[in-house]
């Protein structure tokens, strides 16, 4: 449905360099990941598996952040919630899965960590830990290395409005505002960190912190996935030409509980939850794309159809695969080839 | 005496000094209306308001040294790190600060504060809802360390942690929290900083250890008796900064036969020291070499069950390493 | 020489409510903060005592700080180069010496801590530490415990623009934010972090940071007392009636190497010290109180005889005072009554 | 062989290895021009530029975490902690980033990093410029330690941690930087991390230690040989982690009378778990409890000399255990 001259120039995907295809296909990934993580849900409920942590309503913006980056050359940071992100920088259903079921094959930690604990070396994926914001100076060392490198590479890191309270977070910005390093920290802030809502994590916008540190930063609506893509492909421009780090803080709101270990209902109201769950932007993207042409509903059937082939296969892979076999539990707590053959 | 459950009594704890002392509060990640990430806290912030059951940004650096900077200014302040895995970016808060407070200043300031941070796994937490972070914290001067095992020493030792003039750092079995259940008096009573408990009379072994894996050896200790007729003599460190050296001594003495058991990993922990002091003045008492029974040496357990279960100690494991030393 | 009505009205110092006496005891606390700091270096140049680390140049805007503070009901979080501001907390040139020769009866840490190193209950100054910014969270903790007891007191903490990188910064000041506690948290920023010039440590103004903890922040010039006086007077009126923290960042310049073992001519030139030192506040303060009739020449002259004489009893009596004994050089690790009678 | 300092040794490892590799630097807090608080890293940024010679805003959190993300991103970072003191800032990043990156991503990705902080005491540095951090650090699997105590071992093991293909913490004692110096070979050596020393021989007692107090222990056997005919064998323990089991179980049987001894307080330090290992598998070959003569369990030594003196150990206090010990 692409069309030509003054027509493509209407679109607000094309004004800001998306072809049809990619935009189609972020669609396509906001799909797969809400449904792989209601999958994920049920999955808990059913007893299958032990834990899930849901990205559900933070997938448009997070789709929209990683199609502005440069998957062949960029690093990738992500925090817990960012299923729609990895599924972006090529991570597979299947791989979800084997790290939801924890099993051995998993790519992130061969079912060692959490699910959501996400790395992968082959899709530029850092590894990442449980104890929030550790990620953020981490991101500003792989830029630091692609400075001193002269590699045109970003690296982009996630965290949630709590975490950005960490002493990490200053340390990691700071640092990065003094060599000017091409890094851009994202925070979700979607309005919870577990029971405490942002009125008692900080009396700031997270956005305003960057002036302190010397760069810009951002608030973005993470309902407007095109504002998204504009801020961070705007930051990774920056980055490039060596103007230094961004700081986006994308608004958005968790709409499941903390985890599946958690019961939101004792600390917030359901209407509450309800109100945004409305905002849900999967569907306005849809609408968006069928009012100009790229997207129907035969093509809605297809996708669902397609996507619940992959869920249900992977779900049956992941659930059949080994676990990492006990003699393997205890190892690569250091390089097993000894430091002279590694050299 | 009601039975009640070990985190019962760890909030019963809390409750009761609350009620009794008003500087005293807790401080943490979701200790609020959530009542904490376990419970632990369920029902203060009702009962005594938000300021006394105060929700914190999320950043253990500053629950620390915000607790310290109370605790100097006459305030009794617990402050909950949400799990031991996550106490290590206040780490230099602890071990700089609240440990040297009264050294440094030749007893002019002083710091009363205690941390709670649940330990231990075997509740499928992976890597980093799992761990035993008691090395980190073990040998450094100035701090006082608990790990109860039982409900009645949980309420006992936090209320004396809390009227301690000290910082305690007050360690709490995750995997103890609804498995332990036991007697514990309503009201006021403490249990001593520093004293270890017998939990086992017996002539044959001594297992000396805290927290959760003695519940372990309690269980492997009957088994023993009833299939072997070996008598376990089972000592529960209780404190494990200032070590009860005494406790230490006598019940190794007791058997000759010395198995030192904690989760945290082997190298560098606690039970290294128990085996020092032993080794130190009672070696010629020794009817066997001293064995430990720890976790392995490995950054920490994964979250797959046959993995979790092949790292974590259980009653299976003890038995074997008990009849194994028994029959040395 | 003070007069009423309308004159006094047009003097600086009455229009931020500063009596004349109060003002004339300021200079007084300067220029003895200075002439203690001089002995100070040249004790150590002759070998008298092994470390001291100066507060040359900083000493004008602590007096003015601590002229704002009300001695007592604050409490004080001093930084190492707050010599001028601990002796208008009401600490001794005695005291400070007995610190200086590390003897047993000073009373910061009775010769334990390196000099600078202050801590006295008796006058509200809370114990410090080496390791820089800790004591930001601990200001933060006393505040709080204000509020709750529902007392009228404010906490000021110090600590130098290098420490403001710190993580500990960041998480003290967003609490204080969130919670809209009492507190002054005052960045001293003299260019340097040992041999590191800010334009290394951060890339914007540490006064900006105060935006994203939702409370105001100023950046001060550190050459103007009058000004410094001002601005923690409306920070410490804020404070009392409960409209929660400021950040001040006060500019200043260290014209001392760090300490006295550091060769600061490693990294900076002697013409741009000289310079600063050219800014020196101290004799402009005096030029003042000239022009208003509240100095003189004889009052100068008795003044530094006055100072003399103190810093020369101080000496010889710190000098001479005993070490604490080897005996209890181990004491008060923990309390030592047991917790039962402490109780 | 020409004979250097301690200092330059280390120096001379940075600089020659950033010759060699391009990926090394250095960074920390007044690492560029000034060439470090202590020297260690004189003349590297006039080598090498400023960004190879890093001067970094004063956070150790940073220094430590971004130095992870540039080693996981290929680079062999040296992070320089201006003193071991003001290195628990930064242990979230060193204990749960750093040891467990190669473990929790089952070896996609790794963590090549050295950290070098001076520890040690007797330069009157008081409480916060004197403190050895070892036992903090010790007991973290994923971790590797080494606290060299002559010149040619810091060169030869800081080669070996950079090369290492994972995380080093580089213990230099800043009381040997000027003081202790010896025979040095130009160019390019390592010495292997987790190999112990046999520093003297002798058959009387065992020594066993690591860093600056084997210094005092040497100049102690002298006399005690000379004064006494007391030999006393010394290791030096060199990694602290992992531990030379071998080297350590041969050593103790060497004389059957073993003192361990390090400056770090002697609660929970190395010197426990030196002393397990020992009683876990050489018990009937001891002929004397295993003692140990470690710092005081204090939070640091006071800044004032005698009281520094007092807490420090010294060669009068190594000669007269070690006396004692030959005599038992
Ligand atoms: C250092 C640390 N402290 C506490 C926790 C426990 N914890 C896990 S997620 C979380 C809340 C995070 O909130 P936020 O940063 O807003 O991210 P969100 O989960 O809302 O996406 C907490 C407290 C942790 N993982 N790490
Ligand atoms: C955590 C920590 N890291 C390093 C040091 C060593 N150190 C002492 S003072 C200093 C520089 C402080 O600079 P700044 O905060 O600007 O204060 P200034 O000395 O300039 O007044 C450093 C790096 C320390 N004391 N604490
Ligand atoms: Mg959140
Ligand atoms: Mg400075």
């Amino acid at each position: 449905m692409t069309q030509i001259g003054s027509v493509r120039n209407e679109t607000r995907h094309a004004a800001l360099g998306l072809t049809d295809e990619k935009v189609v296909r972020m669609y396509e990934i906001m799909v797969l990941a809400r449904k792989f993580d209601e999958r994920a849900q049920l999955l808990q409920r059913a007893g299958k598996v032990n834990f899930h942590i849901s990205g559900v309503n933070q997938e448009p913006a997070q789709v929209a952040m990683a199609f502005a980056m440069d998957k062949e050359k960029d690093w990738f940071l992500p925090y817990y919630r960012d299923y729609a992100f990895v599924l972006s920088a090529g991570m597979t259903v299947k791989e979800l899965m084997l790290s939801l079921f924890a099993k051995g094959e998993d790519p992130n930690s061969a079912g060692r960590q959490m699910p959501g604990h996400f790395g992968c070396k082959r899709l530029r994926i850092v590894t990442g830990s449980s104890p929030v914001t550790t990620q953020v100076p981490h991101a500003v060392g792989f830029a630091l290395a692609a400075k001193m490198r002269g590699e045109p590479s970003v690296s982009l890191v996630s965290f949630g409005e709590g975490s950005s309270n960490q002493g990490d977070f200053h340390e990691g910005c700071n640092f990065a505002g003094v060599m000017k390093l091409p890094v851009i920290f994202v925070c979700q802030n979607n309005g919870y960190a577990i029971s405490v809502p942002f009125s008692k994590q900080s009396a700031g916008r997270i956005s305003d912190r960057a002036l302190g540190y010397g760069f810009p930063g951002y608030r973005v609506d993470g309902y407007d996935p095109f504002e998204v893509y504009r801020v961070f492909k705007e930051a990774h421009e920056r980055a490039l030409a060596g103007e230094g780090p961004t700081l986006v803080e994308v608004m958005t709101y968790r709409v499941s509980p903390h985890s599946t270990s958690d019961n939101d209902m004792a600390y917030r109201t359901k209407e509450e939850v309800d109100f945004h769950r409305g905002k849900d932007a999967i569907p306005a993207f849809r609408q968006y794309l069928e009012e100009h042409g790229l997207w129907s509903e035969e093509r809605e059937k297809a996708l669902l159809a397609d996507i619940r082939k992959e869920i249900d296969e992977a779900t049956e892979y992941g659930e059949r695969a080994p676990f990492q076999p006990v003699q393997d539990a205890f190892r690569y707590v250091y390089a097993e080839a000894s430091a002279e053959e590694v050299r | 005496m009601p039975v009640i459950e070990y985190i019962e009594a760890i909030r019963t704890a809390m409750k009761e000094e609350m009620e009794r002392d008003e500087r005293v509060f807790v401080m943490g990640e979701d200790v609020g209306l959530k009542g904490g990430v376990f419970g632990a806290t369920k029902g203060l912030q009702q009962q005594f308001g938000e300021l006394r059951s105060l929700d914190t940004p999320l950043a253990e650096s500053a629950i620390a040294g915000v607790a310290i900077g109370a605790a100097m200014a006459g305030m009794r302040p617990i402050a909950e790190m949400q799990y031991s895995d996550f106490m290590f970016p206040a780490t230099n808060q602890i071990i700089s600060e609240a440990a040297k407070i009264r050294y440094r200043s030749n007893n002019d300031w002083d710091c009363p504060l205690v941390i709670r941070a649940p330990i231990g796994g075997g509740v499928f937490g992976g890597l980093y809802h799992s761990q035993c972070p008691e090395s980190v914290f073990f040998g450094t001067p100035g701090l006082k360390i608990v790990a109860p095992a039982t409900a009645y020493d949980a309420k006992g030792l936090l209320l004396a942690a809390i009227r301690d003039p000290d910082p305690v750092l007050f360690f709490e079995n995750k995997k103890c929290y609804r498995l332990i259940a036991d007697e514990v008096p309503e009201g006021d009573y403490t249990v001593p900083i520093g004293k270890s408990n017998v939990m086992r009379e017996g002539s044959d072994i001594t297992v000396i250890g805290y927290s959760m894996p003695l519940h372990f050896a309690m269980q492997a200790a009957e088994e023993l008796s009833r299939e072997e007729g070996i008598e376990a003599h089972i000592l529960d460190l209780r404190t494990i900064q200032p070590l009860d050296r005494e406790g230490i001594l006598e019940a190794a003495a007791r058997t000759g036969k010395v198995l030192i058991v904690h989760e945290d990993n082997k190298t560098g922990g606690v039970g290294a020291e128990v085996a020092a002091i032993i080794s130190e003045e009672l070696l010629y008492d020794l009817d066997a070499p001293i064995r430990r029974l720890c976790g392995p040496d490995v950054p920490a357990m994964p979250i797959n069950p046959p993995g979790e279960k092949h790292f974590m100690l259980n009653k299976d494991k003890l038995k074997a390493a008990m009849l194994d030393l028994a029959r040395f």
